[in-house]
């Protein structure tokens, strides 16, 4: 019992520092977002408050802090105070399930760099997923306003119409990995690019490293599409389309609540841009290691001396931690980058018109994603039986 | 099993606590509550609102979500199907031909609907 | 009491108790919220039964589109508090109340006792030390078998639960309920044949696609149907209820 | 606790089978007792659930996957009963700007 209790009690430590290492990393990103577009539009942005207008952050947190705590009178309050809170729990319940690094061990204990390492990986990110337009819907009913609800009901029609052609894009990469564990997928893309059809191997291409982007480029670009109609960004921000909506959902909404759809969005880009990495760029593992995680782990063996005399830990154990940070490193450099795409994307393109969206949806990504799907199915049938 | 579901039931308890705790203290450290008639009313630009909500909602939105819900059946039969298919694949051709009798029905249903016209938005 | 009971009883109190919320709410939003709450709730059960796609396929499917769909519909008809009260006095309440109630009283005195029966047999079955004379012994004649239920017609088969259900245990020794007591989960070991953590999706798909292919084709159709009925109901142009 | 206690707390397939009944009384109740048409489908709804948690339990206790595959089809139904009855809905209230069960006896003719 008493080492069940530590191993609870580490746990629950570890998931309340994900969770707060996920909430602190939005304001950071908002940093960025401000600064970003301030260059992109040839502006300064936020520059005063601190070194880089860094101070910025504490000053908006501040000032969400000490709001006036606003209720509508017309609101239903129950589903008005609850709405931020399921905006927000989707979101991290979803980056749940992101193996950020291989696990690592200390003093005896390993620690996996992941909330929960479910084994449906992939679906049960999709599931809870689906459950983010309840915090839209409640909060767009529940405020008693018209820019509220119809923001709410464009959110979740948009947001429902997109899910199908990003689950179908799903299907071909799980036609290629033959699981829904993400870690799994991981490591069937560490080593050169493997591309094998009809016993011949293609040689020429094995520079490349072995992301699952070479096999499945169409599913990428859906998944990457459906990624901006999901987390509700430009150009697909009609929701929040400020001309016609003022704020959409969260018109009535102020203060720290206000902030915790902001949470909740940040979290659903985060995940979007970790599930990117994940399925199409090789996720934690290095680029070019040919032997994945355990070559990195070999080379910290021999290199990992000064660590282990410092902290007086095994050779195997400091290995381990050295190892989980170089993923790490490489897991926020590829998702950072992703994360930095979605910026970018937000100040170049123009919104899109509601109908132009839904087109985009049903009539565009939905037939490429079934094409995309029966492609790869035809495929693999012919790879297997050859007519000729 | 313990091991996968434990932690997503201590992390809904830890954003639980951490929404009501947040709502709750920011409630306290605002500015007194002060509110106006016009404040208290639903937001509008710069007119008096009307608090009543007579918009009506084209059906387009319910069809939406219904298409879905349909279309969403199919992507679940889908996972499992996509996870064994390469397995099955090497026994018989034959999962291979039911994928595809069950794509082309439901390619029909698509076909129908678009050219009902119940995809249209303008 | 261990973790898994512990999760099962307050699974199941929450699931009551917002099924119980979904009847008896006057606003028919507070229903919806409170039913895809039950769902996810089931689908965390089912995910404590290792059925872990069908877990998250319940989550997906009816808390994630069915739910959402009645979420938008009774938003957005504007469906405020209902005017009457769901529970007022009268007979013809009393009766429907009381009705669900013996129904309710049935079905759990049929399960926990069709259960008890049958599995007085597979325990014996599935015990570790049980050897193939065993398993031809019938179990002292109280507990009916698998067999027989199957052979007795529908009103019949109530007869030997009703015989049993005067106290089931009751003629059991003290040793034997023990064994029953110690035996009445399948061990872990032998659920085995694919119920074991991820071997259980695989499992169900392979099943799913071979097995049941009929119904996979037919839910094809089905799904068919349904499209096009719920297009011709609620498209506005050429629907059945083109308002000119 | 005491050692009855802890037996009938343990969990068994009585014990799923005993939630299932009852969550599937209360659906039977919503449909009894409620006039509202989209509430009546969302007991039905619960209902349905209900049979779903018998199917996974027995797979579970009798090591039978047959059960869980078979929740797959009542979720299929369950889907399309939800799609077109709501579409049902949507004509009938559009019409009477009511969801009352009472008016659907105005739909024949």
């Amino acid at each position: 019992m008493g080492d069940g209790l530590l191993e609870f009690i580490v746990n629950t430590v570890k998931i309340a520092l994900i969770f707060f290492a996920v909430v602190s990393t939005v304001p950071l990103l908002v940093w960025v977002e401000r600064r970003g577009s301030a260059f992109m539009q040839n502006r300064l942005g936020p520059n005063r408050v601190g070194p880089l207008g860094l101070l910025q952050l504490a000053a908006d947190a501040v000032k969400f802090i000490f709001k006036e705590p606003f209720v509508p009178e017309a609101a239903d309050k129950a589903l008005y105070f609850m709405a931020p809170a399921l905006c927000l729990l989707p979101a991290m319940l979803t980056f749940a399930a992101i193996p950020l690094s291989t696990p690592f061990t200390v003093g005896g204990h390993t620690f996996k760099m992941q909330v929960t390492d479910i084994n449906v990986g992939i679906v049960y990110i999709f599931a809870v997923a689906s459950l983010g337009v309840y915090g839209i819907l409640v909060a767009g009913w529940s405020s008693s306003n018209k820019y509220s609800l119809l923001g709410a009901l464009r959110a979740s029609s948009q947001m429902i119409s997109y899910e199908v052609a990003m689950g179908l894009s799903i299907i071909g990469v799980i036609l290629k990995y033959k699981t829904f564990d993400l870690t799994k997928m991981i490591g069937a893309q560490t080593g050169p690019f493997n591309f094998t059809w009809q016993g011949h191997n293609f040689e020429p291409l094995s520079w490349l490293p072995n992301w699952g982007i070479f096999f499945q480029p169409v599913a990428f670009i859906l998944f990457f599409t459906a990624g901006f109609a999901e987390t509700n960004r430009l150009p697909f921000d009609l929701p929040e389309g400020e001309a016609e909506l003022v704020a959409g959902y969260h018109t009535e909404y102020g203060g720290f609540k206000f902030n915790m759809f902001f949470m909740g969005e940040y979290g659903h880009m985060m995940t979007s841009a970790a599930l990117i990495t994940i399925l199409f760029f090789g996720g934690y593992a290095l680029p070019w290691a040919g032997g994945g995680p355990v070559q990195v782990q070999e080379f910290w063996l021999s290199h990992s001396t000064w660590l282990s005399q410092t902290l007086s830990l095994s050779a195997s154990e400091a290995a381990s931690v050295l190892t989980m940070v170089t993923h790490l490193a490489c897991f926020s450099a590829k998702m950072g980058f992703f994360l930095f795409v979605y910026i970018w994307v937000r100040w170049t393109l123009p919104r899109f018109r509601y109908d132009q969206l839904m087109d985009l949806g049903w009539k565009t990504m939905l037939p490429w994603s079934l094409a995309n799907l029966g492609a790869t199915t035809a495929l693999m049938f012919f790879a297997r039986y050859n007519p000729l | 099993m313990i091991q996968q579901l434990a932690p997503i039931l201590v992390l809904i308890a830890v954003v639980v606590i951490f929404s009501v705790v947040a709502i709750f203290l920011t409630s306290l450290t605002g500015p007194k509550k002060n509110p106006t008639i016009a404040k208290q009313m639903p937001y509008e630009c710069g007119v008096p609102g009307i608090n009543v909500r007579t918009t009506k909602f084209p059906v387009k939105f319910y069809l939406t979500a219904i298409l879905f819900i349909l279309f969403d059946i199919e992507v679940i039969f889908l996972y499992p199907w996509a996870l064994v298919f390469s397995d099955l694949l090497k026994k018989s051709p034959f999962v291979f031909i039911e994928m595809m009798i069950f794509m082309v029905i439901l390619t029909f249903g698509l076909f129908y609907v678009w050219k009902g016209q119940a995809l249209d938005w303008d | 009491m261990t973790v898994e009971d512990l999760l099962f009883h307050s699974f199941a109190v929450m699931a009551v108790l917002s099924a119980l919320f979904v009847v008896f709410n006057r606003n028919p939003v507070y229903s919806a919220l409170f039913l895809a709450l039950c769902m996810s709730v089931l689908g965390a059960m089912f995910f404590t039964l290792n059925a872990y796609f069908v877990a998250v396929a319940q989550i997906t499917v009816y808390a994630g589109a069915v739910m959402v769909l009645f979420v938008m519909v009774v938003m957005l008809f504007d469906l405020k508090r209902e005017a009457e009260e769901i529970l007022k006095f009268s007979p013809v309440t009393l009766a429907k109340v009381l009705a669900a109630a013996l129904l309710c009283g049935f079905l759990v005195g049929t399960g926990w006792l069709g259960v008890t029966a049958v599995k007085g047999n597979l325990a014996l079955h599935l015990a570790p030390s049980a050897t193939a004379a065993d398993l031809e012994k019938p179990i002292d004649g109280k507990i009916p078998r698998m067999e027989e239920k199957k052979e007795t017609s529908p009103d019949e088969a109530r007869e030997p639960l009703a015989k049993v259900s005067g106290n089931p245990d009751e003629d059991l020794t003290a040793a034997e309920e023990a064994r029953l007591v110690e035996n009445a989960t399948v061990p872990e070991s032998r659920v085995g044949g694919g119920l074991e953590e991820f071997g259980s999706t695989v499992t169900l798909s392979r099943v799913l696609f071979s097995k049941f292919v009929f119904a996979f084709e037919a839910v094809s159709a089905l799904l068919l149907v349904a499209i096009v009925g719920a297009v011709a109901l609620a498209r506005s142009k050429g629907g059945t209820h083109h308002v000119s | 606790m005491s050692p009855e206690l802890a037996r009938v707390l343990h969990v068994s397939l009585n014990h799923y089978l005993a939630l299932s009944a009852i969550l599937f009384s209360v659906g039977v109740l919503g449909v009894l007792l409620r006039k509202n048409a989209i509430v009546i489908l969302m007991s039905i709804e619960l209902m349905l659930n209900a049979v779903n948690l018998d199917f996974v339990a027995f797979a579970k206790y009798n090591s039978n996957i047959d059960g869980q595959a078979m929740v797959f089809f009542v979720m299929t139904i369950a889907a399309a009963e939800a799609a077109v009855g709501l579409a049902i809905a949507v004509a009938v209230f559009k019409r009477f700007k009511e969801v009352n069960i009472s008016y659907f006896e105005k739909l024949k003719g």
